[in-house]
């Protein structure tokens, strides 16, 4: 059962050296208030995990952290679209852990489902090898990653109720899956709607997994955010 | 224009009723030559089957989106679901064909394209999973560097995204079978010779002399 | 009404907004008891969460039932959702509180329910993975079986479907902590004395004495 | 992309000694034309996974192929629910073999999810632990199982387009998981509907994992099916 709070009340679960999962997907459905509350409460030393860096160009969405040098290790599967934190990684401002994005999403899966570890054929012959322990399964070679948990996840929702049941719209990418994976989940949201609103078989998060709700910009709002962004960035 | 050859030729290997992965730049651009009468179903692995083109202003949706977070349309009949989903499809086998950009490609099939040591730092991404999971591999690239050195080599020298996956390579001068034995040219680009193919690429190339042979006759 | 005592006391442990799992018999009787005012979201391991009572002839629906394949009924704010999400919730740990029968259960927390060598073949179902997750176990059960032996066992005679797991035991008798140093008497049954549980108990009760001792004073 | 076909031309794609994936959930949501004609071909030595056997007591749906004598192995995590079955096993007429409920969910998602294993800490400390590996990850002890893959999975979902675009309706149960993991995947569904009338976050499993629809029956007739077996069991 999710509790309503403020974006203010929200960014004091997250303090120095915690880790946090971030939901979306290269700047796509991130939980956008919360990432500014982030990096304006200045919080540091922060393990970011999150599947791929912020928007493209960086210096937006998770950009925004990086640009404040608020993180000190990043754990995903791809930082190409921030050149900033390419420049952190390289002068070792920032630990970096990759993995294979599939096996990431797996990873962070198997940190909520209670699992002990994965086991992926993807990245066999790959420097990847190096990054996991090598096992042998009915006599093929596999590569065992561990889960991966964090502290507080930061996650993003189109709808919820007040107890906590999440409605994605589009791609929920890792938002469902990171929900499911920290000792504290804040999922923002467009829009908060009364019991019932949202129908059982409309539920992606059932309030099981979420601990806090809270207002992000409504569906207009964010619209407008990405409309202006897509333009000015040439994609629309 | 050998980079519309390359687009148009990956065209040609689009089958009626595929669900493929197409990387970004000319793999992209290659659903723009896709046969009339041919449906093709485009996968994304950020969580999307069955998109279409980018909407018209206004008509964006925040959460519909490709791989690079850009905006696209969803078809009628498409579907939207999460990341773990998504990879659970194109690492278990379900996505007919994946067409990537590369670094280099060799004879094993295997192919590198996601770092150079000390100067490209991106991560892996998604790639490593297409790479292994989608049934047919194509690679679709420039037939060599900026310097004119081959891209398809004898064996990689970049750090690997994915050993022995290769299907078919795609370049602005030919179109190259990977099987068993190694690298066979199924194909030349307009104006394109075997002998310049032979003399383009590092590796070996099997039924090359066959091919020259043809020149000559 | 033994079977009563024990669905009662069961709905005591309930505390408002929990996520419970309930075995099937006497702990899904004891959702008839939840206290006034208190919330308790009932999830089923075949795919739903916020069930509630069967529904009426002519208004069932085929695919809303629960792990035994009865016909329930969604509540308001009722979530339904694949068996892969549903042990994932299970199994990682986010549901409060599951109450299940037993065949025996020892000092140790261990617990056997699924199997009776040569006799009982049924499989172990959910069970395993209820007991491992759920955040606190508590087994309903007779404090005795028919031929009136001890089910609270020194240890488990039969095979375990979790070890070191269980919280709490309510049975028709009495109510018991279970912690790391062994078994704790909590409560007794209307009209059961200390030295009945003491007799009818083949396990160690760590505090019996301060019970026993009460009684005669 | 998926065909529509006859019940009878889709169980022609099952031959003795198939391994056959069955959706649904002791009873529930079950492909019970399929099963029907499962049983009227009289296929044999089928190796059945399912996640549990038929409805209690016996002799209808999945109970139907054990009345037949059809399998002779069943992959499952229950089957107290059908005396016959467990008859069978007991005289060796079956070969059974179990695991932890969630175990069997996360040994078929990883059949069709391309993974090599599952590893996971449910069945330590009991008979379990003889049906799997022993590994250790971070120092603490988890069972390995394998994945499980079939040739064939018949499942059953609410509603399809014609491309075998599923949606599902109450609990799916295991049929979006068993609809990944098999060669050949069957959906019985309800109704088949336009292209486009199950909208893109209705869909629950997409058409990229199904082979073939077919027609079970309407929803009107299965709700009747249903109310019967519930009130002649005393359930309703």
């Amino acid at each position: 059962m999710a509790v309503q709070i403020t974006t203010k009340e929200a960014v004091k679960k997250i303090i120095d050296k915690s880790s946090v999962m971030i939901g979306g997907f290269l700047g796509a459905a991130v939980p956008l208030k919360m990432i500014d509350e982030i990096a304006a409460a200045g919080i540091k030393d922060l393990t970011v995990i999150s599947i791929g860096a912020g928007y493209r160009g960086g210096g937006v969405d998770i950009g925004k952290l990086v640009l404040n040098k608020q993180i000190i290790k990043y754990v995903t599967s791809h930082v190409g679209t921030d050149p900033n934190l390419i420049k952190q990684i390289v002068n070792e401002e920032v630990e970096l852990e990759l993995s294979p994005m599939g096996t990431f999403v797996e990873r962070v899966r198997a940190g909520g489902a209670g699992l002990g570890a994965v086991v992926t054929p993807v990245g066999m012959g790959t420097e990847v090898e190096a990054m996991a322990e090598k096992i042998t399964v009915d006599g093929k070679p596999y590569l065992l990653f561990k889960p991966i948990r964090a502290d507080v996840a930061v996650i993003k929702a189109y709808r919820s109720d007040p107890l906590g049941n999440l409605q994605y719209q589009g791609m929920s990418n890792t938002n469902p899956i990171m929900a499911t994976a920290a000792d504290i989940v804040i999922a923002e949201v467009d829009e908060i709607v009364e019991v019932g609103e949202i129908t059982c078989d409309q539920i992606g998060t059932p309030g099981i997994f979420v601990d806090y709700i809270i207002q992000g910009h409504s569906y207009a709002e964010r619209k407008n955010v990405y409309e202006e962004l897509w333009i000015a960035t040439n994609k629309l | 224009m050998p980079r519309n050859y390359i687009a148009r030729r990956i065209a040609k290997e689009f089958k009626d009723g595929m669900y493929v992965n197409l990387g970004i730049g000319i793999p992209t651009e290659s659903a723009n030559y896709i046969p009339e009468g041919t449906q093709v179903f485009l996968q994304t692995e950020n969580g999307g089957l069955m998109f279409g083109p980018k909407p018209k202003r206004g008509e964006s949706n925040p959460d519909i989106a490709n791989a690079g977070a850009e905006p696209i349309t969803m078809l009628s009949g498409g579907a939207v679901f999460d990341v773990a989903t998504s990879f659970a499809m194109i690492r278990g086998g379900h996505v007919d064909m994946t067409v990537v950009g590369a670094l280099e490609v060799d004879e094993a099939g295997s192919i590198a394209s996601w770092k150079i040591p000390g100067k490209l730092l991106t991560g892996m991404g998604g790639a490593m999973d297409l790479l292994y999971g989608c049934k047919r591999v194509i690679v679709a690239m420039t037939h060599t560097d900026k310097h004119g050195n081959s891209k398809i080599r004898k064996k990689c020298t970049l750090p690997l995204t994915a050993a022995g996956v290769v299907d078919m390579i795609i370049t602005d001068k030919a179109v190259f079978q990977v099987a068993e034995a190694g690298l066979y040219l199924e194909e030349l680009a307009p104006g394109v010779t075997a002998a310049e193919i032979k003399q383009l690429t590092e590796a070996t190339i099997m039924n090359i002399n066959e091919w020259e042979h043809n020149e000559i006759t």
